[in-house]
């Protein structure tokens, strides 16, 4: 039973996580229908400004509280990987608005690319420590732990999707923002600045990206230049398994893989009868996925697009 | 007396995930070929003066073939690498075909010296030895019961892993769970919390140190401060402490190099302080050995007295070299004769060999 | 005589090196109702882009409101009073019908007002009230058209471009689309139209064009030009 | 005319989009050399109709005859096989590929070499890939854009690629051919060259069914009038009765006097 | 070009290309095997070009079916298999030798199947749901590989299999040089000649495809696949078939991957392969042979031709940045200013309308190339006249 309860902690932190990167995947593939590879590279660069700005704080100011430290990071991380994701946007992206759909997709993984070789250059290849500035005594829920900073990545998650949604379905920006996304040239002709829509969209999405890149790095204790791949991919994989475009659906895409994977490496073997181990997770996530795009071949929250003939 | 230029190459991954590995044995060769060209040596009565030829392979099966293929046409002398089983094995034939030697400091998989080829060489033990001593330590001297093995599914953790299983069977210790990672993975939560479960006395992992240090941090966050944690050459290194954030369950670590350390070593501290100068910060595990292994092809060069491969192999096969790492002599397969193996602990966050 | 809104003067368009609009003279003064009309791909929607500020210049200028709109895209026009309906309504297929309408009121910011026009885009088009929280996108062709319509109403412009508005509307509807054309009309706003329903639009201009691949070929009075016998054999079917 | 030359027979068609009821009940009979004209106000469900005929959208309830067998309109590309053809509202022809190469698509359903013949250019692969040019390439002329040929489709004007979308649909050899809007967007003198091009294709012995809101058009061309508002079918007859059906003036033609 | 200048060009470029290794053979073998690898990208980029340029679908776990070959081949001629499971040495005493004439008929057809396999979930997905599933799909086949070593040792996991027979051939071991009157052809260069032959094979399989009634309709769903419905074709059977014929080439040239490496191991079946097989693709010129192939002869070499030009770009930073970074970067720089220059491909496909010419005064002619825009304004792909309100995904946030 504690096991469980560790586990769907485990996953829901992890969710947390995808599901931040993934309202950044959605957002950009909303807009302007480009599946960024780069975005996981935005949020590598976030964690290592981050630990960058931690390091140097830390013999600056000894003695300063580690949630300053950490708030000022994080807020540090979110105006690189803001300013990052704006240039990137304008220099590989919109040239090519008008461009194949693939051409951009081809600029993305380049951007990727370049962006790992960059970080190498700039912070080494080596992996880094990434300091627990939060206090790092796990509470006890019932046999499970929990530490703050899990906390704090719950609870950043849940207000960033909230004050996302609200901007999104309320706010005049938001309404601009779909406007953009389903037609750019009509949105133009409302007085919407699409060019102003979609960096605003790119800024938003590095900001989460950089938040959950800090979060990433604090929980697991770890950051390296190649550290944005892999939850960028998992990222992807929960925006479309959520309904691509979707917000709600990138949350609850982001949660529920990660759960997927905190239970599946956990009771695969058992229910497998120890045939399989959590070396299969990858494989049993990919295998939901596959069953529930087809069974809901828009993803989870994703409409059937109106598709009139 | 005219200068002959010769070039020692080494082949390894400087980009990619563990670019740092890569670089940190490449340093090895360049400290090594810049202590030899302050030698001034005469080999076959010419000057020589020694170049490194720097390969990237990336970690990748085919990138590491194609640059074995260009130093072969490169026609260099020998070679330092590669650097991880998977990238040592295809490229060893391509080696062997130009009969041009290399020497692997880190590829630590049995398989890699099976063909028998003369011009395949390992500077440390196989996984066979790393993870047979740690076995035998946990269940002869710590008398542990119950252990949980982790291994990251690379060649390299999957066979060290294996290995220890296997003797800790032997030894009558119980494996109560076997948990698997990736060698990219940043995020254990959820093995441990299953190992957790089980409530073994001790975990092995089979990995890097670039995994095992988060691990520690994430044991510790599971309230699993108290296991006894062992790891291979991979996670054996100064960095660990650091990389798991200096917690308190460092100290539970056991973990097994090859060789005897650098600080145990006549030499060795003084290598240390001539390696730091040259590259701050950036020791990772295998560079002594890489040192090492520069100056074995290098004496094997002068016995032979040439810096042909053809003529110096042989001589090669023959080596009886006092270097930093240990005594070095080879096996007619090319494996060190007396791989030494060396179990470390860490005390306040700095390796400390055991005993 | 009323002040110029709209001047068009020497306009070329290409389409990547190709000319589509081939040098074009043609004004809109305060208050009138311009009709433009042309035959398929006579560059009359291409003339629309350019003057809303979406497509380039290749060669001449366009003033608007005495000022060159070079430089400016849609988005700064709309602001100074310029608004289209475009080809192919351009509906935001995933929006409902009332955000559909509050984009057109993208550039305002009184809440009351927004509330009221929209109330009054509702009376006009009572379908629209039917229907307004159903997604654009899954409604008729002819739904859509009101829609255009209305939201291009909900900036209170000062110049209505409208490209082709009875373009697959039943009768009634046309009907219903011209008589709203009218109204407008009547409450002062000034109204450039392109349509393929030739007698209709000429009947109803002020003044009307005629454009034929890329050039001005014809200008005159509305009922003048409804009662050249060219025009009646080239777009009346006659 | 005997029930033999009924090419299409619809009874008890209904459609509901969530709690829009988009047709209910509707019986149409088609019969061989018809125009046959679908027609209402906007909304009504014509487009609907047709994308329950062809298929695209499942209908909830309706029973579906073509020339005499019972065709159950699920698979979109069976019912083209068993011979309903059509053209879309919103042009929807192949962008990228010529004109004539969209018209070599509509050969589709009726040619059958392989991936063998494909591969090993066999004899009969060569021969009815010559067949199958030949015959767009006739179509093209047909509807009068032959010139126009190599040409990508987007780059066709309005007025063309409504012409290939209907080149297109008659290389299907279809039974019946439906047009959706044919002339939506074109001016008066346009639509003559249209209602000419459509008037040849049914004295060419095909059957034709027509969505279209010019009325000049429709009651000129068409043999039966439909009149759909709000699903419903609220009229049927020939358009002289039709355009006097009060209904019909009220829902849809207005008393502005056509 | 006239019939007779083409038939020209294309002989001496086959000239070229057979002489081709000789030459490169002079500045080492190296430079061959940059080559041959690079002509193995070039099957698999032909074979993914029928799944993404011709019919529209988006695959990014194409390298799955290179892994099914390699792995077929590794399996059925290496001591693997034999000295694991006795049942099969016992069977076959002189170890697993298989033929090629076995083994790439067999991996042929295997990757088919696994093709067709992997496109029967996937038929009702759209877009990037359709990416995202086959890139999950090709993961699964690595992961496969890496663990299948337990309970049975099927496959040696991350190990890898070794030891693979090199390719023999009318009694010819390409894995030996051969000299020929004091000429010595080295075994990459044999490889060489093999491999050309396997993409002449491929190319005209796909020009004879591109140019039917098949490749018609696999262009038809691409541009619309309502309106190919429509029309009669079977979405469904026309769009597994594009995946099983995508397979098959990428299975035939793992074969001879694993065969020409000697090894194989789960590393090289990577997602970032997929990425970078699907980037040649797109980069060379989606939809167009020349174009791909030379998409696939540029990204696979690219890598390895500059591990000769780093080391003097290198000295010209002052040694400031290695040569492995620089490499990467230059790699990264090309794939972004590329697509930035031409973003079409290198070599697109060209219009094969003729220019319109306006005719009858009332018509103008639509460009040949993407429509140009003004600076900041966005006009979606489809935006056509005519075609007004078709995006594929509408946002809905
Ligand atoms: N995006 C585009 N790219 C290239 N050519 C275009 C584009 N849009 C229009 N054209 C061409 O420019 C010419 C003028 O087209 P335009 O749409 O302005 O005509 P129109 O007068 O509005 O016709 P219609 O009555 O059919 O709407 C046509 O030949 C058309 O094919
Ligand atoms: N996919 C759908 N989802 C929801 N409602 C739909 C859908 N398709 C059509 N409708 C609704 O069904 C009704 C009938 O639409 P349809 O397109 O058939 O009208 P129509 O008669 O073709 O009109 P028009 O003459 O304007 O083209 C409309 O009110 C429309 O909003
Ligand atoms: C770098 C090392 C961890 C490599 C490892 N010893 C291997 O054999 O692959
Ligand atoms: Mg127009
Ligand atoms: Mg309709």
């Amino acid at each position: 039973m504690e096991v469980l309860l560790q586990q769907i902690i485990n996953g829901l932190v992890l969710g947390s996580m995808y599901a931040l990167i993934a309202l950044g995947y959605t957002m950009v593939y909303g807009i302007i229908q480009l599946i960024n590879f780069a975005h996981g590279e935005v949020l590598m660069v976030g964690a290592l400004t981050a630990w960058s700005v931690i390091g140097m704080m830390q013999t600056s100011m000894p003695g300063a509280p580690g949630w300053v430290i950490l708030i000022l990071a994080m807020l540090i991380a979110c105006v690189v990987a803001a300013a990052l994701n704006f240039v990137i946007e304008k220099v590989a992206y919109r040239p090519l608005r008008n461009s194949p759909r693939l051409a951009p997709l081809i600029t993305a993984i380049g951007m990727s690319i370049l962006l790992q070789t960059l970080a190498m250059i700039i912070w080494k290849p080596n992996y880094k420590p990434f300091p627990t500035l939060l206090p790092s005594a796990p509470f006890n829920l019932y046999g499970a732990f929990i530490t703050p900073t899990q906390i704090m990545i719950l609870s950043v998650t849940a207000v960033s999707l909230a004050v996302l949604m609200w901007l999104v379905h309320y706010t005049k920006i938001g309404r601009a923002m779909r406007a953009t996304a389903e037609n750019p040239r009509v949105a133009g002709l409302m007085g919407v600045k699409p060019d102003v829509v979609i960096s605003a969209t790119f800024i938003i999405g590095a900001v989460l990206a950089a938040i959950a890149g800090v979060m990433y790095a604090s929980n697991y204790g770890t950051a390296q230049h190649t550290m944005g791949f892999l939850p960028g991919l998992k990222a992807f994989t929960a925006a479309v398994f959520g309904g691509i475009g979707n917000l709600g659906g990138a949350v609850i895409g982001g949660i529920l893989l990660g759960l997927i994977e905190a239970i599946g490496s956990g009771y695969i073997g058992q229910l497998t009868g120890g045939l399989l181990g959590s070396h299969y997770t990858d494989i049993f996530a990919f295998i939901v996925l596959i069953i529930i795009l087809t069974l809901r071949p828009s993803g989870l929250l994703g409409e059937r697009v109106a598709d009139r003939a | 007396q005219d200068v002959q230029t010769v070039k020692i190459a080494h082949a390894g991954p400087t980009s990619g995930g563990i670019a740092h590995i890569g670089k940190d044995t490449e340093n090895g060769v360049r400290l090594a070929l810049d202590e030899l060209n302050a030698q001034n040596l005469t080999i076959g009565g010419k000057k020589i003066k020694f170049e490194i030829a720097a390969e990237d392979d990336a970690g990748d099966p085919k990138q590491a073939t194609a640059v074995a293929q260009k130093l072969c046409d490169q026609k260099v002398a020998g070679v330092i690498g590669h650097l991880q089983s998977g990238t040592t094995i295809p490229a060893a034939g391509i080696y062997n075909k130009c009969g041009i030697p290399h020497i692997t400091t880190a590829a630590t998989n049995p398989d890699v010296t099976k063909p028998g080829y003369n011009t395949t060489y390992r500077l440390i033990a196989n996984d066979n030895a790393l993870g047979a001593a740690l076995a035998i330590y946990a269940a002869d001297a710590l008398k542990l019961k119950n252990v949980a093995v982790i291994d990251d599914r690379t060649a390299y953790g999957q066979g060290l892993a294996d290995v220890f299983k296997e003797t800790a069977k032997q030894k009558g210790m119980t494996v109560v769970a076997s948990e698997f990672t990736t060698d990219k993975a940043t995020d254990f939560m959820a093995i441990l919390t299953n190992i957790r479960g089980k409530k073994p006395d001790a975990i092995f992992y089979g990995g890097l140190d670039s995994q095992s240090g988060p691990m520690l941090r994430q044991l510790e966050q599971l309230g699993l401060g108290n296991v006894k944690f062992f790891s291979g050459d991979g996670s054996c290194t100064e960095k660990l402490p650091e990389l798991a954030g200096k917690v308190a369950s460092v100290a539970n670590v056991t973990c097994a190099t090859g060789g005897i350390s650098v600080e145990k070593m006549a030499g060795g501290q003084d290598w240390k302080k001539r390696y730091d100068a040259k590259f701050p910060g950036a020791f990772q595990i295998y560079s002594p050995y890489a040192y090492d292994a520069t100056m074995v092809l290098v004496d094997a060069m002068k016995r032979a007295g040439s810096v042909d491969p053809k003529v110096y192999v042989p001589e090669l096969r023959k080596t009886n070299y006092k270097g930093v790492t240990a005594q070095i002599q080879f096996t007619d397969k090319g494996e060190l004769t007396k791989p030494a193996v060396t179990l470390n602990a860490y005390k306040n966050n700095a390796r400390t060999p055991l005993n | 005589m009323a002040q110029t809104l709209l001047k068009v003067s020497g306009l070329q368009v290409a389409y990547g090196g190709i000319q589509a609009v081939k040098g074009v003279d043609f004004e809109v003064r305060e208050g009138e109702l311009v009709s433009l009309i042309g035959s398929n791909g006579a560059g009359k929607t291409t003339t629309m882009k350019a003057i809303t500020g979406t497509l380039p210049l290749a060669g001449g200028s366009i003033e608007y409101l005495g000022k060159s709109i070079k430089g400016q895209g849609p988005w700064d026009l709309v602001k100074q009073g310029l608004a289209m309906v475009p080809e192919g309504r351009g509906v935001f297929a995933r929006m409902t019908i009332t955000e559909n309408l509050q984009m057109g009121a993208y550039i305002r910011n009184d809440k009351a007002g927004i509330a009221a026009d929209i109330e009054k885009v509702f009376t006009i088009f009572p379908r629209l009230r039917e229907r307004k929280d159903q997604l654009a996108g899954t409604m008729s062709g002819g739904e859509q058209q009101m829609l255009a319509m209305g939201r291009a109403l909900m900036s209170r412009p000062k110049l209505l471009l409208l490209d082709e508005p009875s373009m697959g509307l039943s009768p009634i509807m046309v009907d219903k689309i011209f008589e709203v054309v009218q109204n407008v009309y009547a409450q002062g706003v000034t109204i450039l139209l392109v349509e393929q329903n030739a007698s209709r639009a000429l009947a109803l201009a002020d003044r009307g064009y005629v454009m034929e691949s890329g050039l001005i070929s014809m200008t005159g009075a509305g009922k003048d030009l409804l009662a050249d016998p060219k025009v009646r054999a080239a777009y009346l079917g006659e | 005319m005997s029930t033999e030359n009924t090419v299409l027979k619809v009874e008890g068609v209904s459609k509901r989009f969530g709690g829009l009821q988009a047709l209910s009940d509707v019986g149409i009979t088609i019969r061989r050399g018809q125009v046959y004209g679908l027609i209402g106000p906007n909304g009504a469900g014509k487009t609907t109709f047709f994308n329950v005929l062809t298929g695209l959208y499942t209908p909830d309830s309706g029973t579906f005859q073509l020339a005499g067998q019972p065709y159950k309109p699920q698979a979109v590309h069976q019912v083209a096989k068993a011979g309903i053809a059509r053209t879309f509202q919103n042009i929807r022809l192949f962008a990228e590929m010529t004109a004539l190469e969209n018209v070599m698509v509509g050969r589709h359903v009726r040619t059958h070499s392989g991936l063998f013949g494909a591969i090993f250019r066999t004899s009969g692969f060569k021969a009815e890939e010559d067949a199958i040019a030949d015959r767009a390439q006739q179509l093209l002329d047909y509807v009068g854009i032959g010139k126009y040929a190599e040409y990508k489709s987007r780059t066709l004007s309005y007025g063309d690629q409504r012409r290939l979308e209907i080149a297109r649909a008659l290389a299907t050899d279809p039974q019946l051919i439906a047009l959706d809007e044919p002339a939506a967007g074109m001016n008066a003198t346009e639509k003559v060259a249209l209602r000419e091009l459509i008037d040849r294709i049914r004295n060419d012995n095909r059957t034709i069914l027509l969505i279209e809101h010019d009325v000049k058009l429709v009651m000129g061309l068409c043999d039966r009038v439909t009149v759909l508002d709000y699903g419903k079918q609220i009229a049927e007859g020939t358009p002289a009765d039709v355009q006097k059906n009060e209904k019909v003036i009220e829902a849809y033609l207005g008393t502005g006097g056509h | 070009m006239t019939q007779k200048n083409k038939i020209i060009a294309f002989v001496l470029c086959g000239m070229a290309l057979l002489v081709l290794p000789l030459v490169l053979q002079q500045f080492g073998n190296a430079w061959v095997r940059i080559a041959d690898i690079a002509l193995l990208y070039v099957m698999l980029a032909l074979g993914l070009n029928i799944v993404v340029g011709y019919a529209g679908l988006l695959d990014l776990g194409y390298v799955a079916f290179f892994a099914v070959g390699a792995y077929l081949y590794g399996l059925l001629a290496s001591p693997h298999l034999t000295s694991t499971f006795p049942a099969i040495a016992a069977m076959f005493p002189n170890g697993l030798h298989a033929s090629l004439w076995l083994v790439v008929p067999l991996a042929l057809g295997l990757a088919t199947i696994t093709g067709v396999l992997l496109g029967i979930p996937v038929l009702k997905l759209r877009g990037d749901y359709l990416a995202i599933v086959t890139l999950g799909f090709g993961e699964i086949i690595r992961i496969f590989l890496n663990n299948l070593d337990h309970p049975y040792n099927i496959t040696n996991g991350p190990k890898g299999i070794n030891q693979i027979d090199s390719v023999k051939l009318f009694g010819l071991d390409l894995g030996r040089p051969i000299s020929i009157g004091g000429f010595e052809l080295a075994s990459v260069t044999l490889y060489y000649y093999l491999f050309l032959a396997l993409v002449i094979f491929t190319i005209v399989i796909c020009q004879r495809l591109q140019d039917s009634r098949i490749g018609r309709a696999w262009m038809a769903i691409r541009e619309d696949e309502i309106a190919a419905k429509a029309m009669g074709i079977n979405t469904r059977n026309m769009k597994l078939l594009a995946f099983g014929m995508g397979a098959s080439f990428g299975g035939v040239s793992g074969s001879m991957f694993a065969a020409f490496q000697g090894f194989v191991s789960p590393e090289s079946f990577s997602l970032m392969e997929s990425v970078m097989i699907v980037a040649m693709v797109v980069l060379g010129g989606i939809g167009h042979l020349p174009g791909v192939i030379l998409g696939a002869v540029l990204l696979a070499a690219l890598p390895e031709v500059l591990r000769y030009v780093a080391g003097p770009l290198q000295a010209m930073t002052d040694g400031r940045l290695d040569a492995a970074i620089l490499r990467q970067l230059l790699i990264a720089l090309a794939m972004i200013i590329v697509m930035l220059l031409r973003p079409r491909g290198l070599w697109p496909s060209p219009e094969h309308g003729k220019a319109r010419v306006p005719s009858g005064g009332a018509r103008t002619v639509m460009p040949p190339t993407a429509q140009q825009n003004p600076p900041g304004i966005d006009f979606p792909a489809d935006a056509l006249p005519g075609n007004t309100e078709r995006r594929q995904y509408p946002i809905n946030p």
